[in-house]
């Protein structure tokens, strides 16, 4: 179990290069659990038409335990305990969101997404656009991704590209403590269905985070770290271990530049583009499948945008193209590591 | 639970003591709205077959009774939804049938600009929140508006149409549970009128349609669904409990569509026979069946009758020379109003 | 309808004068599998505790007597399809404790060669479909088994296990509705421990059980899950209903789990007090009802239980050792059996 | 509506240049709908096991009249009407076909998959690798794709890039009679699940097709038809649009190869790389929504695998990401078209 994909610093203290207003608060460094309850307490206590509803958010505050306490704050008409019934409570969120609430579904495991497709690509993606924009659907979807939890092939995918192919719906992943609240206080004021993926593994990764609001706009990527051989864009807790390659790359003297996009749509072309223009290499790095996915676009995006400027294609590293498996002896070797991708990189730079 | 039993065994519907009867001309009122949605329905069949209409159509036609007679029961702030064969719905809640043909012709004047059309149809400020194509759909939206009138203390109570075809669709039963759970202000109405697209119900529904809402905790009523009278008194009292706060209701009407299950069903003798067609077109017809009574209590007569029908056929006449002149929105907004 | 209203009222489940009684031998390897199941979780419990285990588990102790009493009741041929919780279902439809472990433990040598783990564990030859990780995706695919089974006219059986949380979900409405026309050879097994996860079903659960099933037409009886006699001879005659061709059924069993929801819940005294808990697991004991009522029926005294408990635990040692030792699978079958 | 995108010949006379095996069977022309019917009617007398099941199979043969006359033939036992729940017959489906029987599931409309991806990708895509290989789950899933029929938002997407993600399915999606019948007899033929759509425009197509037993093996691309200048791979009913282009540029003298994958999983990615290295420019035409779907998956495999032959960019051609809006003036405008290929290519060649 060595090679878990969360061997990703407990604190995680990246750059936010662009992108965030400034702003002078008192930063503390809490964890992802943490910055997404606080999110969550920031944007209630604000606006009286957010809630939470989903299967055990209240009391339990989710088997993550990532809403403990919410339910004393704002009490049960407002953090919401459902049956266990994904397709009907996304269904009343969306009811809710057409007529002047602005609801957060709790989708406990990202795999259940499969269950609640229609009600979130159908309808709510659909919505404003089939009523030629009279209806809006402000809501909000919750859920996770993320494998090495040993949780199986049911219960470990990472289904973002889905809902990303989708027009109508907005799609935030963070990485880090910070854009975690920050995205998801974007995502709560948005007017617009998003789905926003938190990956399981990181719940108790560390990093500073200001106490009160901090707003990060949707299409805006963040420059992780900089550098000037090789572009690594990496989603999610990907970025850790875009970051750990970095480190080692570092060492035999390769620069590599870490990219996070942090919304998958809308989608910053132009800071991918730039990088990959700049330093003329690209590995995309994402724990979804990695045929017809998230890889695939962005390969695509740098590999149009940098034509020109590219000294070597493009290279794709998602989660292995197999359902997840228990074995641990297995399952780690699904996941791109920061080995496997310092490796490829330094293939890519004809460093083998 | 037990007065749900009994409820469910209503079938009168008429109105108790307790209940303040409607006045002649309401049921004026109710006739001319049935007759509008007939009319409108008959321009729409005339539209596909002349091919001035894009796409296809599922003619309210024999149904009348069951979308007229709630929605005279709503307050305009309340919320419906509706289905694929929506159109008697969006009359019923108000919405121009100018404008609505306008849609249904992919004009940029109608209510969702053009970009709806017949399956998708809604009246944004007369509290329809839209047809659905995807059955059973709407009865999750329905259910999510009720929730939000209940969170908000409006007083809104919500309405889902859907057929009976949507009893096969699980999201149903799990937006049941949670409107029991959770005592929402909802009604949901099932118009049964025998047929899944082609398949008979029979062969699509085990069990009592009525003991499924009632297993749920929910109170039902069953009602002849061609009877306005019975519909809007059963649907006055259901929305009234809704309301209170006793949480859902289940109205389930029993009834019939003339034509076929879009426009272009024609040939239909494989599924249902012409005779109990005939049956039901003469011997069940709503409108028929107000008129005979309006006139039995001497409230109306033919001229009264022929009136109503002269008027309302005019306002639609009228109504399909606008959607038909109107423009088609401009190309470049076919990527507007994809975000708010 | 009514046959079901009466049967859903039986809560006894002891034979009537058409049935043939169980001898003792029966009870006491009934005995003997429900100290196995709970023999076999402690352990896996133990294992968790070590870390020696990767992930989770869901414990079924105290509700030992459910897939004992309804196992016993099928055939090696028949289907059944299990839950998260499904050890238990696992070992009492006769699966091999030993590379049971071996799957926890993520091992070659398990029933998925290490690739399901607790969640998916499965028995292929012996006729266990799998555990599942979606509540209620299995009552689909044990629907399923039994049409194949009846479009065979292989005259199996398929029991779908699942626990109230599973009411939730709509597909088991449709799967059932499905079950219900067609008169599939299924029995449906509800197992009702009081939460989903730390949720009380009272606060996610509208109406009456059992009126949901029957709603369907289904014959629903209720009964003790803690008493295997009871779940047993019920279970026998809803099978035997079923493979008769009568159509589906549907035990709901009322039961309780000792332990948190997974192994690692272990401050529960939010959702549940400790004197409930304390009162199940002393007072509605399945295995210390059996081996009272046998030991009253003088079959059994506390020498031959001991004996009994005895030889199964030293079954489930060597068990969990085998489980321990076995190797992990070779790194390259990582994208085999993706595809036949 | 003088776009609609089937101004496809209304006989589809295509090359098969590779994979399928030579015959001498007498060939007739037949439309897809017939193809489609009779690959169904020869594997049903052939093997017991495969049975039909969906809404309004029997008596009716679908709203599109493509089943008609199977149930006169094998009854209602083997041609199953459903109620319309599709979770639930899919899942009737999946368990049948783990028990010894073939089914071939009739989805409606390609819509309709947002209600089923737990059956489709939790469920018949991960048995066989959960159980070890010790389960296998052979069934068809028939759907459809395609716009342009003026159904509006909810019954016209083209949804394959869903399932093309997924571990554990195959996808064919043919786009003449004659790919239709032998992708189809191929796919019942599978011991894994196979999502299988159709374009609902194309039914009427006729092509010549053989009687009788014709099998195109999965994971062959055809080349519909052979060009040097440029590569335009493309799926489903945009192999006519492919078509039309291609016509037009030899008008004004380039020559361009029209290449149809027939299966996105398997991939025939070798194919596709070959004729993109001699072309040196290649435009990839889909239907689905352009982000984040298939065409992003195989402009990045050519950009990967043809890196150092290409001349320019790998060109996307998706749906519009939008809602497909019900209005014909705003419909067409969604989908490419011979024209807005051929303008593409022409630029592309540097022929603007
Ligand atoms: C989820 C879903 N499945 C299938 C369809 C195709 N379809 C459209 S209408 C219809 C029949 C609906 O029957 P019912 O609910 O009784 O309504 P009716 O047409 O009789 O008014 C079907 C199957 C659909 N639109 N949505
Ligand atoms: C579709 C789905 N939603 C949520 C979960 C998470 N989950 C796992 S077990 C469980 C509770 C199940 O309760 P119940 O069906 O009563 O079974 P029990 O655990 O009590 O045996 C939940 C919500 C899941 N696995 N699948
Ligand atoms: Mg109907
Ligand atoms: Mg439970």
């Amino acid at each position: 179990m060595s090679t878990h994909k969360t061997s990703a610093p407990a604190t995680a203290r990246v750059s936010r290069a662009n992108g965030e207003p400034v702003h002078n608060k008192a930063e503390r460094e809490i964890t992802m659990a943490q910055a997404v309850r606080e999110a969550l307490a920031e944007e209630m206590r604000r606006d009286p038409r957010v809630f939470i509803m989903g299967e055990d958010v209240a009391e339990a505050g989710t088997p993550f335990k990532v809403l403990l306490g919410l339910v004393d704050e704002f009490g049960t008409d407002r953090v919401i305990d459902t049956p266990i019934s994904e397709p009907g409570f996304c269904a009343i969120g969306v009811g809710a969101a057409m007529t002047g609430m602005r609801p957060v579904i709790d989708i406990m495991f990202g795999d259940f997404l499969t269950l609640t497709m229609d009600q979130i690509a159908n309808q709510a993606a659909k919505i404003r656009y089939m009523s030629g924009g009279k209806f809006k659907v402000p809501i909000v979807f919750r859920t996770t991704l993320g494998a090495t939890r040993r949780s199986a092939a049911q219960h470990s995918q990472s289904l973002h590209a889905w809902p990303s192919h989708v027009p109508g719906l907005k799609v935030a992943l963070p990485s880090t403590p910070y854009d975690a609240k920050g995205l998801l206080k974007t995502a709560i004021r948005d007017d617009n269905p998003v789905v926003y993926f938190e990956d399981k593994m990181n719940f108790q990764t560390k990093g500073l985070v200001p106490e009160g609001e901090i707003l990060i706009p949707f299409g805006v990527a963040d420059i992780k770290r900089s550098g000037t051989d090789i572009t690594l864009v990496a989603t999610s807790s990907m970025v850790y271990v875009a970051l750990g390659a970095a480190d080692k790359l570092k060492e035999i003297g390769i620069s590599a530049e870490v990219i996070d996009p942090r919304t998958l749509f809308p989608l910053d072309k132009q800071t991918l583009i730039d990088s990959a223009r700049k330093t003329s290499r690209a590995i995309i790095i994402d724990e979804g499948y990695e045929r017809y996915g998230v890889t695939g676009e962005l390969a695509s995006v740098i590999a149009d945008g940098a034509f020109y400027y590219l000294d070597a294609p493009v290279k794709r590293m998602g989660a292995m193209d197999v359902p997840i498996p228990f074995s641990p002896a297995l399952e780690d070797l699904t996941v791109p590591t920061a080995e496997t991708v310092f490796q490829a990189a330094k293939t890519l730079c004809g460093r083998s | 639970m037990a007065a749900n039993k009994e409820a469910s065994l209503s079938t009168s519907g008429l109105p108790g003591q307790a209940e303040s009867p409607v006045d002649m001309e309401e049921w004026l009122h109710m006739y001319r709205q049935m007759f509008r949605i007939r009319s409108f329905e008959e321009q729409v069949n005339q539209l596909y077959t002349k091919a001035i209409m894009p796409g296809l159509a599922h003619l309210y036609i024999g149904e009348e009774a069951i979308a007229v007679g709630v929605c005279e029961a709503l307050n305009k702030t309340d919320y419906i939804t509706s289905t694929h064969r929506g159109h008697g719905h969006c009359l019923a809640k108000g919405a121009s049938p100018d404008r609505m043909f306008a849609e249904l012709l992919g004009k940029d004047a109608g209510y969702c600009r053009g970009k709806g059309g017949s399956m998708h149809i809604a009246d944004q400020e007369g509290g329809n929140l839209g047809a659905n194509a995807i059955v059973g759909a709407g009865a999750g939206i329905a259910t999510g508006a009720a929730f939000s009138a209940k969170m908000r203390k409006s007083d809104q109570v919500a309405v889902s149409f859907f057929g009976e075809g949507a009893l096969g669709q699980g999201l149903l039963y799990e937006v049941m549970n949670m409107a029991s759970l959770w005592k929402l202000p909802i009604l949901y109405v099932c118009e049964n009128n025998l047929y899944n697209e082609y398949t008979p119900y029979k062969q699509t529904t085990a069990g009592e349609i009525s003991a499924r809402p009632a297993a749920f905790g929910i109170r039902v009523e069953e009602v002849d669904g061609q009877d306005v009278r019975t519909v809007h008194y059963t649907a006055r009292r259901l929305i009234e409990y809704a309301r209170a706060g006793h949480g859902p209701a289940f109205l389930l009407c029993n009834t019939y569509r003339y034509h076929g299950h879009h426009v272009g069903d024609i040939n239909r003798t494989y599924y249902r026979s012409k005779e109990e067609e005939l049956h039901w077109s003469t011997e069940r017809d709503p409108l028929k069946m107000l008129a005979t009574w309006l006139t039995e209590q001497g409230a109306a007569d033919d001229s009264i009758i022929n009136q109503i029908e002269k008027e309302a056929h005019a306002e639609i006449q009228a109504a399909v020379e606008f959607g038909i002149q109107a423009p088609y929105p401009d190309p470049k907004e076919v990527d507007e109003h994809v975000y708010a």
